[in-house]
Parts: C-alpha cells; structure tokens; sequence
C-alpha cells in the first residue's frame, strides 16, 4: 500500500518524458477507430501527462504520411490521407444514397444549427418528412440540440462529433464557405416583414384539384 | 384528377408548339420541391444574380407557370396555389402607388424578403453540393481497421472497519464459550442497556458510522427486537451528543443516521 | 484522351517514389481489418511498385514507436508497441465488503498472532478455506510470520503494517481487549463457568495476554 502510494506521488512529479507522452497517444489513438478527446487521453495516460502537447507533436509527425492525425470535434484520430483513398476500393463502404431532402436538411442543420424543424422548413420552403429527420439521426449525423426558449420550447438540431468526422471537419466553423455566407446574412434567421407568416405552414399535400375544374 | 384522358383532350386543344413550350418549363409538378424550389428555377431563366431579380417578373412567370398548368389540368398543390395567391397580391401591390393608409410592411419590403429566401435556398444548395463533394470516411479516406480493444480490468477494492472486526471477533468467542448476548426481557433492550454499550463502543469510531452499525448482532431477525435495540440505540446516542461525547448527522429525511466520537 | 493513355502507359513503367509506395502501404495497412502479405499489398498498389521494400522501410520508421510493424504469419499488420499494452487496459475500482470468514480469519490473525492456521481453525470452529486466508495475504493485511517451534513447524500468521494503517491502529496492541468487547456489549459480560479458562489457554498461546487483561 505504501509501495503504491509512493509511486503515485512520485509519479505526480515526474511524467514521462514528452517523447514517450507522444508514443503513449500514438498507441492509444492507432487502437480505437473512434476519435478521443483530449480528456479520454489523459485518463488513460500516467499522472502528470500534456495530452494536447503530445497530440501536437503527433501530429506534426504524421504530416504528409499515408496515415493523418486529425482533429474531429474536440477530439482526434488518425484518419488515411484522402488522396490515397483509391487504394481502399476494399474497405470502402457502400453508402445508402441519401435523398435530396436530406442532404439540404442536412445542410441546413450544419449551416444552421441549432435549428427547428420549422426554420428547417421555411429555409427549404417545404415541409420535412419525419423520415428525413430520421434517417440523419440514425446515421448519427444529426442529434437533438436544446429546446429554443420560445413558444412551444420546440427542440432544436444540431450535427454531432460523426458528421464531423465522416466529412473530415475539424469544427462546424470549417464548414465549406460558412464564413462568407455568414457575411451576405444568408445564415440570419429573417422573418417576413410584418409578424404574420403568409407562406402556409400547413403543407396540405390533397389535391385541389377542384379549383381547377372548370 | 389527371387522368390520360385528360393529357389526350389537352393535345388535341393545344397547338404542339405551345404544349412544347409549357413541357419544356413544367416537366413534372413532382419534381419540384414545393413553390420556393419552382420560384427559384424560374428565377434562373432571368439570367441575374439573384440579388438583383426583379420579384415583378418573377411572379409573373409564377402566375404564367400555374396558368399554364391551369390549361394543362395539371394538378397542383395547396401550397402552389397559396404562393399564386400571395404573388398575385405583391404583384398588384407593386404595380400600384403605395397606399399611404396603408400599415405594414411595404410591397417592397415583402419582394425583398422573398429575394433573400430564394438567395438563402439557393446559397443551401450550393452548401449541401460542397459538403457533399468533400471526403468522406468510408470512401476516401478511412479509420483504423483493426481496433484493439481496451481490455476492462475489475479491481475489486475490500473494506472493512475496525467495528466489523470487532464484531466478527467476539462473535466467535461468544458462539462457543460464551453464552450468546441474551436479555432477561427477550424482546426489549433498554435506553441504560444501550447507552452502556454505546459508551464502550464509541471510543472506537474515529471516522462517521451508520448508527445500524453498532446494533447488537442476534437483534435484527426479529422485528419486534429490531425495534426495541433500534430505539434505545438512538436515544442513547441522543443522550451521547447531549453529553458532547459524539457527533451525529443525518443526510435527509429517513437517511441512515451517522455517528462519530467528537473531536476525532 | 491522348494525354491520360500517356499517363496510364507512364504509370506502368515508373512507379510511384519509394517515399510515396511507403505512404500507400502504410494507409492499406492501417485501414484493413486484416493483415496483409506481400502479395495482397502488390496487388493494391500501383504497377511497378516494390511491396517489400516499402515494408522494410515502414517498419524501420515505426521502429521505437508506440505502434509497430509486425509480422503476423506471411502477413504484416500494425500492433500496439508491447511495452504500452498497459494502456489498453482501464481499470474499475469496485468497493466490496469482506466475506464474514474473512473478517473471522482476520480477526483472530490479529488478536491472536502469531497464529497457525490449525489454531485459526479450531477457534472459528470451522476449516478455513485457502482462498480466505490468500485473499488476505493479497490484501497485504496478512502475511507469514516465524514457523512454530513444534512438531510440523507449521507457519505462524501475523497482522502487516498495512493492516494497521487501513484500521487506524498504531500497533496491535491498540486493538480493544476482552475487557473493552466485553463494557461495548460484544460480549457477554456473565462468562459461562470454564470460560475464564479456555480464554487464559488462547493468551498464553498468543504472547498477547495483555490485550485481554480483565
């Protein structure tokens, strides 16, 4: 008991040295298939260890190689380089087609976020199917936000760490183009001038057909 | 309903070149993604950046685009048909002087807004194609492929405090030689009883310990027994933290009610 | 069109650089699910590639580092470096009370000690499992003391430091005596004629009579 104690303490002064820091990281991001944060890291890594400092240097190390330590959310993993992908023709997953309701909801939700339902579909200018918004958040793509402190508190959306790491995003901020859409306020939420929405939420898809009967 | 029957009598009122015209521009209803998504395709015939349509115009293809499926018996939507209607009032409202009577937001302040939908739809557009077009995981670059698992150890931690060994000790001395701890009243122990035991118990708890703890053993099957040590324990321990000898806490309301030596 | 032939024939005779072979055996490696001959690699990379040279100069780069190059079979995958195996273990503390003959056996180790376990044995009553008596000694609470200077020598058993530190008792001593069980209500404080008796046999047994002094 008192062997272990003394360990500790001795090992609360004296982490390893930085390169064997950067070894540990290595080993332990190279065995998960799933990105880590820097807070998972440090639980697994003796008393006294710089995580980030490590990671920094990893990654310096791996620039330009075959294999890539990349940044995912707050968290990291090695990722192959892109360019390389046409190797893989073996591992590479057969991707169900997404329908092009979900990949603009997609969007608008990455672009968006957090956003409900209905600032989905003002944007879209159509209603969303409840398999839309299902299926992206079975691909774990999507997930709940909180609720917008408004009338009926409605949920909001938000993208998560796997849409992240499926498009190769260091952040929702590395979104292709946000920055400028964001500048020409195309990001804003405006309402329609006057309080009252004119544009029907009532997406009533029965035909009236009788209008145009003569 | 549009039935073929209805395609055939439309054929044959409709010169070719017109039906040519409106099928080069309709298509199919089902193609569109609602009014917004036909707004915006019309808007590309007028070969501006969307900034600078002219919302007039616009809604004049629009009413000309329903009109045209009006004569075709194309069945549209409600929603086509909301979006007719409102176009139609903007129409009329940005033809006309604007009416100083009038409250609310102005014509062009609505065709304003209408501008930036279809710019905002548009900009959704061109953002879903580039996160689309970006590499993806599983088909251009790839995790690893044999994880290793991280194997989870159990350690299991034992415990146990002086009072355990205690009791443990003197059960054994008193399950042969001894006779086991039996009362003259079988059934109720005494508040004297139980302050008596408590005081030579006590110097033993430096650290907080359930009251529970130190009930006698043999004293906890029977109910009636149970409540009767129970009970003199607890008073006795009132009488102990009266007495400055201990210290007592309880978390809330029917939470195990914890005891100390004081000053430990 | 004539531009791709010519860079379809080129590729056919000049192979990648070595440094880029390297980099695609590297991403195949990493990204398999299983390990790959030399034959596998050569048939995923480009025409004219050295498959084998790229392993060899991939494993010495690897060399030192927390993943490593290894041959598995005819085949090569990446493996965790064996000294960081530790890392891939997560440990979960899990707070138990001891069994009741373990305390037992503690018990007497302690007021009695140094003690046989035939001793152990005929005061509990009952035979004392190996299991008990070396969960103890893997606790560190127990640990072997002087052989018996009797016939068999059996080993004695006696109470470690670590046993003291986890009960707050500065030595053995400090345990409550008979006198002290018997004022606590431990014990019957109206002994059974004879028990006297048997109790003055144990001490002179144990060499800590003092502890039990009435």
């Amino acid at each position: 008991m008192s062997d272990t104690t003394e360990l500790q303490e001795k090992s609360l002064f004296e982490a390893p040295p930085i390169a064997e820091q950067e070894r540990m990281v290595e080993a332990i991001l190279f065995a998960t298939a799933e990105p880590m944060t820097v807070a998972d890291l440090s639980a697994r890594l003796p008393h006294g260890c710089d995580a980030a400092e490590a990671l920094a240097y990893l990654r310096r190390r791996y620039e330009g190689r075959g294999v890539q330590l990349v940044r995912v959310g707050d968290a990291w993993a090695f990722r192959t380089a892109p360019d390389l992908g046409h190797l893989m023709h073996k591992e590479t997953v057969e991707q169900k087609k997404l329908s092009r309701a979900a990949i603009e909801t997609l969007a608008i939700v990455a672009y968006h976020q957090p956003v409900t339902r209905a600032e989905i579909e003002e944007i879209r200018g159509v209603a969303v199917s409840r398999g839309t918004i299902d299926q992206l958040l079975e691909l774990d793509w999507i997930r709940f936000g909180r609720r917008r402190m408004t009338p009926g508190r409605p949920v909001t959306f938000v993208v998560t760490e796997t849409f992240l790491d499926h498009f190769g995003l260091e952040s929702a901020r590395d979104l292709p183009g946000i920055k400028e859409l964001r500048q020409a306020g195309l990001l804003d939420s405006r309402p329609l001038p006057g309080a009252d929405k004119t544009d029907d939420e009532d997406e009533a898809t029965t035909g009236q057909s009788e209008l145009f009967e003569d | 309903m549009a039935s073929d029957d209805d395609w055939d009598s439309s054929e044959t009122v409709l010169p070719v070149e017109a039906r040519l015209a409106a099928e080069a521009l309709i298509v199919d209803v089902d193609g569109f993604e609602g009014p917004l998504d036909l707004l915006l395709t019309l808007s590309r015939t007028q070969k501006v950046d969307l900034r600078r349509i002219s919302v007039l115009q616009l809604a004049e293809q629009y009413l000309g685009f329903v009109n045209q499926a009006k004569a075709l018996r194309i069945e549209l939507a409600a929603d086509y048909l909301v979006m007719a209607a409102w176009l139609a009032y903007l129409k009329s409202r940005l033809l006309l002087p604007p009416d100083p009577s009038d409250e609310g937001p102005s014509a062009e302040e609505l065709a304003a807004h209408l501008a930036f939908q279809l710019e905002r739809l548009e900009a959704m557009r061109e953002a879903a194609a580039r996160l689309m077009a970006r590499d993806q995981k599983g088909r251009d670059f790839f995790g690893r492929g044999i994880p290793e698992d991280v194997t989870r150890i159990r350690r299991i931690k034992y415990s146990a405090t002086l009072l355990d060994l205690m009791q443990a000790y003197a059960r054994i001395r008193t399950k042969d030689e001894f006779r086991p701890f039996v009362m003259d009243r079988d059934h109720v122990f005494t508040m004297e009883q139980a302050l008596e035991r408590m005081r030579g118990l006590i110097s033993y708890s430096g650290i907080w310990t359930d009251l529970a703890a130190y009930l006698p053993p043999g004293w906890d099957t029977n109910p009636m027994r149970r409540r009767s040590v129970t009970a003199a324990h607890f008073a006795a321990v009132l009488e102990l933290a009266k007495a400055g000898q201990i210290e007592l806490r309880q978390g809330e309301t029917f939470a195990p009610i914890q005891i100390r030596k004081r000053g430990a």
